[in-house]
């Protein structure tokens, strides 16, 4: 795991990625955010707020409601020499701009044999848990892992959030930074450097013997959690953060399985066809001889995300739902 | 550039060079009858004997306006299609019912939102209101709209019953979508309300396709969409209107220009002042009305109706409004992107004050009745609002429930 | 498998989808055709050709090319009493418009309590081997599977393309029907009567007992011929079509496995985050304790569709690739 | 409906109406210089003594028109800007030279791709050359161009070589892109060739950001998406239009109605005759322009240009044209969606046959030199043929490569 080297501060998630975008936008002079309300509004999700004050109405645009032309501002800027920070306001949106992220973003330079680089970042946030219903909560980062020729970074910690949103901006490939609404607040310490997290580097949040959970974003701290609990059944679980999913750290993956024989995966997106599908796959592939049992998943069940509070809590995958699904998968 | 409210209804979409390689169809855009105020000269038409909707019905609330079926519709239409007459009584009355209806759930909903009782974000329509009454009033529960993240004024107009509609903003199993969809999906399939909606022109595509349905089934429904200033700059917009105009469709494009889209100033996402403007691309008519009129959205509404309904195709209809509260509830995130004189200009114009001036003017509406009338209407809310909080949430097992059809 | 009852005709794919378009017109009045070049020109691929003489222009619309605009008619036609035939021309263009399949589509229902029932047939063309590039030949199945609200069938055959189109066009949920260009012309016997294959059933297409092969749509016949090969190394396998990947016959591949104790899934897809991930998790977390080996995998490299004729031939999956797979999984 | 050529450029997107609530820096669209007919008159600038790139290089090959950098713009703009003086014979002759360029290079790609050996579908651009050529005489190598599914004819020129774009259809390693993309999304970054584009309406929005960027790096460069009558009902067309109109970005939106999207006529997928009717949705310029007349376009796209260069922002220019072949390949699908009189019509106005045809007139070419060029013009082809058939195909450990930089 990287380690904050000075200044150790306990700052917030939408404040590190604040401090990610401030260090590019000082660093690199061909960059600039462009979205819906990322300028006068520093966003709804508040991460680029102060940054307008301080870098002015030629580095942030508002744009207008056109996730299709903001996608594309985003693929014929990089193609002509800038370093675009495209904002896709909900991960939702995203499939109003499939068709630019797919076809043209994620294929230009391979299409083009090699002579197109795309240095595109874009920030999104995914997520429920905030009552925002079934067109405001999604989790569709399983689309984009599919993709040739686009990454998916997706922090769980406000260092992560800083080091990653550095590290994708810094990439000349188009990088999708998947946030997540729930972690906003979340505090942790991140130095006041500047500093990258290696995009395709997964990160062993706590060691453990005898069981693996793999967690994508947010689901690292309810598999921290977990693991609390699990501790009390006899198990010791390594909880690993996948932080990139594409591409995905295969071999740090199943350097942990061969050592504990046991692995869940958990994310929250809708299980069925997400991550953690391709994840519990490699898995069982690369690891056969070494499991002791199946490889189990948690995500979401398979529904929209509700609205009513209640039917929300019981939507969300968290703690409860490893433990349980773990004791299930080793009948304990 | 301080935006100031508009007065006069206009005609867009006509242009001065003749073309002689353009089909005269698909120009010349309708003159609109907007431009006739109709306020005070109020002659009634012969069938005005229609029973007052704003009664209270059995159980206490005040029976929703549009809860007509098409065989009703003869009265508004009169109203309507008359051009030296103006409407009935019965309309005046309905106008005003359904503006206040929307007035006072919104403030009550925006309360109890900023007072946390409401879970999620509530996009409050209190400005607007004039748009959904004007337009809603021609229309019957077989006619369908589509509508926006800011639904509720929609489904109010459209008939909407507060107490399924509190339900649903509790998140409660007696609200109209049984929890599952809150503010921002809204809906009611049986009043023709086909969803609020969260995804910003979300609306037209689902609207247009209705409008075909309405003409493929061989109806005379008509299919209205409302959209934001913001929205009119999505691709679904476009794509929607073009082929509505194509097939001819029973569509009504209602743009609500408030002059933001959440934060942003129209100057600011797009390089036109009237969105009207786009409907020559189209080749179908483009109407700017000024939508604090409730008289002038109404009239202008019936225009582009009777066109649809005589299979004459859609129409572009903007309307140049505000949302006197913020983007998100009523006190918003605290941004200064719009001034305390802009708010001020508008507010003046409030529509529902006014018209309902207008109202006492005429004699339509008397002090009396009306004390009386706001005095029933906190009533309906309150008891609506108890039923909500009353009303059980969902059982968690309902969560898998509704994802498919299983007939 | 559904037998052909009676007149027992061999048609191709194509002729077999029209056929079921055919079916469908006759029985409902409110089913239409709409999509780019659908009626006049019977669609690019040819399947509606005749179809317009037959029925007229008030039941097939060639619409503008306006992708969101033919999902959204569909999602508002359905709504109030029709019941679509959409076409999206080629599956990549579904990226177009997947704001309308995702967030209108696929939750409309759902969001609304269970009052509105969208019966939406949605016709699409996937798949590489024609020389169409990177924008003309993806397979993107995957991202339809992932969105609960949806269902999606892939016929292999000629006569699953008819069935599946009629239970499609009949199912009272939005499903999507994905084609397969390579299966065009693919013979096979069809009877004339009207029948449905229904969805969500596999189809054991050909029966074996030490290995299971999982194949969807095209890659059927592939893993037909690879099971040939195989028989000369000593496998006896036995091959399933899935033929619906949402829902998938779950309970139909655990039994086979259970016999085999192997198993490969194939598809023309991306491997990595395919719908093979889904299905090979899915088989090792309830069949752990019958599997002798690995689930593998045969899906696309991780690259876009090249247009080179030799490069596409190396990207392309087939019988080869799955025999090679099988043989190092197995290690013979 | 008979489609009929058109013959003079309009300039749409006025309207006759005052009207007062809307910013004029967005109406009263630029006064077409189009109308002009140069023809004839050919007054010669001062500086006309560039050297004439008609000329062979040493490679035995017409040196390619577009392959200019900046600084050798000039005379090209004299030429357009000078209301009383027609453009240099340079002009003339490369006008000429990317017109016949693109017409031979297509037909001999077609009728190989019809004997089977070039793989996949080719889009032929023969009949629309005008609209490239008189576009790209404005543009140099920094400026950039998106082009679509039919994009032979605009990567010709803007400079793009026979042997790598034949090595390119054939999928070899010496093509444009080494074999990966194909006819379909041939490009050139060193050319400013953002690629041909299998997505209809996939330019528009590329180009845009293209444009952007050329604004943002403060560069005077401009950015022209090519898209056709089809692609103007994609949305995407219509958020790159308004955000290019709100930016005021140097991007030029040039429709080449060619009557047709695949097999669907105009008057059966939009409501309107002239694309550029939608210009004035977005707050720009909309030209038509007679898309078989070469000077025309060149006139109308200079305008356009020099408005893009200097700050104010883009403009829709709406060429009005037909393609010769089929929609794919030469003879297509058989289909009978075209009469033979309306191509008979078009053909008759053959923008390649009518403007050499005017320069025998002037005298700025002779029977001669046109007979020794079209000679030099198949030695090249020939050659280029040869050159990408002797070509190796890629190897296949090529395929993993350049999905990702790993600079
Ligand atoms: C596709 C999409 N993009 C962005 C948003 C976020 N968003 C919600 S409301 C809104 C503003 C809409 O403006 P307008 O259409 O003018 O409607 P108004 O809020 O003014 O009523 C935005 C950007 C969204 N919900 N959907
Ligand atoms: C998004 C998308 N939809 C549909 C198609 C299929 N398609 C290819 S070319 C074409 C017609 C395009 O018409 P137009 O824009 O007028 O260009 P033209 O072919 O006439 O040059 C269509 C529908 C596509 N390639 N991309
Ligand atoms: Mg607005
Ligand atoms: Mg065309």
């Amino acid at each position: 795991m990287e380690k904050a080297k000075q200044q150790p501060r306990s700052i917030t998630y939408v404040a590190a990625i604040t401090e990610g975008v401030r260090a590019i936008l000082n660093e690199q002079d061909n960059a600039f955010v462009a979205g819906e309300d990322v300028a006068g509004a520093g966003s709804v999700f508040g991460y680029y707020r102060g940054l307008l004050a301080e870098f002015g109405e030629n580095r942030l645009f508002d744009t207008p409601i056109s996730e299709k032309a903001i996608m594309g501002l985003g693929v014929g800027a990089a193609a002509t020499g800038c370093r675009p920070i495209i904002d896709i306001m909900f991960m939702d949106f995203i499939a109003e701009c499939m068709d630019e992220v797919t076809n043209q973003l994620a294929k230009m330079r391979y299409m083009f044999g090699g002579a197109a680089t795309l240095p595109v970042t874009v920030l999104t946030m995914s997520g429920g848990g905030m009552n925002m219903a079934a067109q405001h909560s999604q989790c569709l980062e399983a689309w984009l892992a599919h993709l040739p020729g686009v990454k998916v970074v997706m922090p769980a910690t406000p260092y992560d959030a800083k080091g990653l949103v550095i590290a994708a901006a810094r990439d000349n490939n188009p990088v999708f930074v998947v946030l997540n609404k729930l972690s906003l607040g979340i505090r942790g310490e991140v130095p006041e450097e500047v500093y990258e997290v290696p995009i395709g580097k997964a990160n062993v949040v706590r060691e453990g013997s005898n069981y693996t959970i793999v967690a994508v974003s947010r689901m690292v701290h309810e598999a921290v959690k977990a693991a609390d609990e699990l501790a009390g059944l006899g198990l010791d679980a390594e909880v690993i953060d996948v932080r990139s999913i594409q591409p995905l750290d295969t071999a740090l993956i199943i350097k942990s399985v061969e050592k504990t024989h046991r692995a869940l995966v958990v994310h929250e997106a809708v299980r069925f066809g997400g991550i953690g599908g391709e994840i519990a796959a490699q898995i069982q592939e690369l690891a056969f001889d070494h499991l002791d049992a199946p490889v189990a998943r948690v995500g979401a069940p398979f529904s929209p995300v509700p609205f009513s509070p209640v039917l929300e809590a019981t939507y969300m995958p968290n703690a409860a739902k490893i433990v349980a699904e773990v004791r299930k998968t080793l009948e304990i | 550039m301080a935006r100031q409210p508009v007065r006069r209804a206009r005609t867009n979409g006509t242009k001065s060079e003749a073309k002689s390689a353009t089909r005269s169809a698909t120009k010349g855009a309708t003159k609109s009858t907007a431009e006739s105020t109709t306020r005070g000269t109020a002659k009634r038409p012969a069938n005005t004997a229609a029973k007052s909707p704003a009664k209270s019905s059995k159980k206490g609330r005040a029976r929703s306006p549009a809860r007509r079926t098409a065989k009703s519709r003869s009265a508004a239409e009169t109203g309507t299609r008359s051009a030296t007459s103006g409407p009935s009584d019965r309309v005046l009355q309905e106008l005003h019912l359904r503006m206040a209806r929307i007035r006072k759930f919104e403030e009550a909903a925006g309360g109890l939102m900023e007072d946390g009782k409401i879970p999620g974000a509530l996009h409050l329509y209190v400005g607007q209101e004039a748009v959904a009454s004007g337009i809603m009033q021609h229309l019957s529960d077989e006619d369908q709209i589509t509508s926006t993240h800011r639904g509720h004024g929609h489904l109010i107009a459209k008939g909407g019953a507060f107490p399924e509609m509190f339900a649903e903003l509790f998140g409660k199993a007696s609200g109209y979508c049984k929890g599952k969809g809150g503010s921002m999906h809204i809906s009611n399939m049986s009043l023709g309300m086909l969803g609020a909606n969260g995804i910003v022109g979300g609306g037209p595509p689902i609207a247009m396709g209705a409008a075909f349905s309405n003409k493929f089934r061989g109806t005379d429904r008509v299919a209205v969409c409302f959209f934001g200033d913001g929205a009119s700059n999505e691709g679904s917009f476009h794509e929607a209107a073009n082929m509505a105009s194509l097939y001819k469709l029973p569509c009504i494009f209602v743009c609500e220009n408030n002059g933001y889209g959440e934060y942003t100033a129209q100057e600011n996402h797009q390089a036109i002042r009237d969105v009207a403007d786009r409907a020559a691309g189209y080749g179908m008519p483009g109407v700017v009305v000024d939508g604090m009129d409730v008289m002038a959205v109404y009239e202008a509404a019936g225009e582009a109706i009777d066109r649809a309904r005589r299979g004459d195709g859609p129409s572009l209809l903007e309307a140049k409004t505000y949302r006197f509260f913020d983007h998100v509830g009523m006190r918003g995130m605290g941004l200064t992107y719009r001034s305390d004189e802009e708010l001020e200009a508008w507010r003046r114009k409030d529509a529902l004050l006014s018209f309902e001036a207008m109202l006492l003017d005429m004699g339509v509406m008397t002090k009396r009745k009306l004390t009386s009338f706001y005095k029933k209407l906190d009533e309906e809310l309150a008891a609506a609002i108890q039923f909500a909080e009353a009303s059980p949430f969902p059982d968690p097992s309902e969560l898998l429930e509704d994802v498919y059809s299983v007939a």
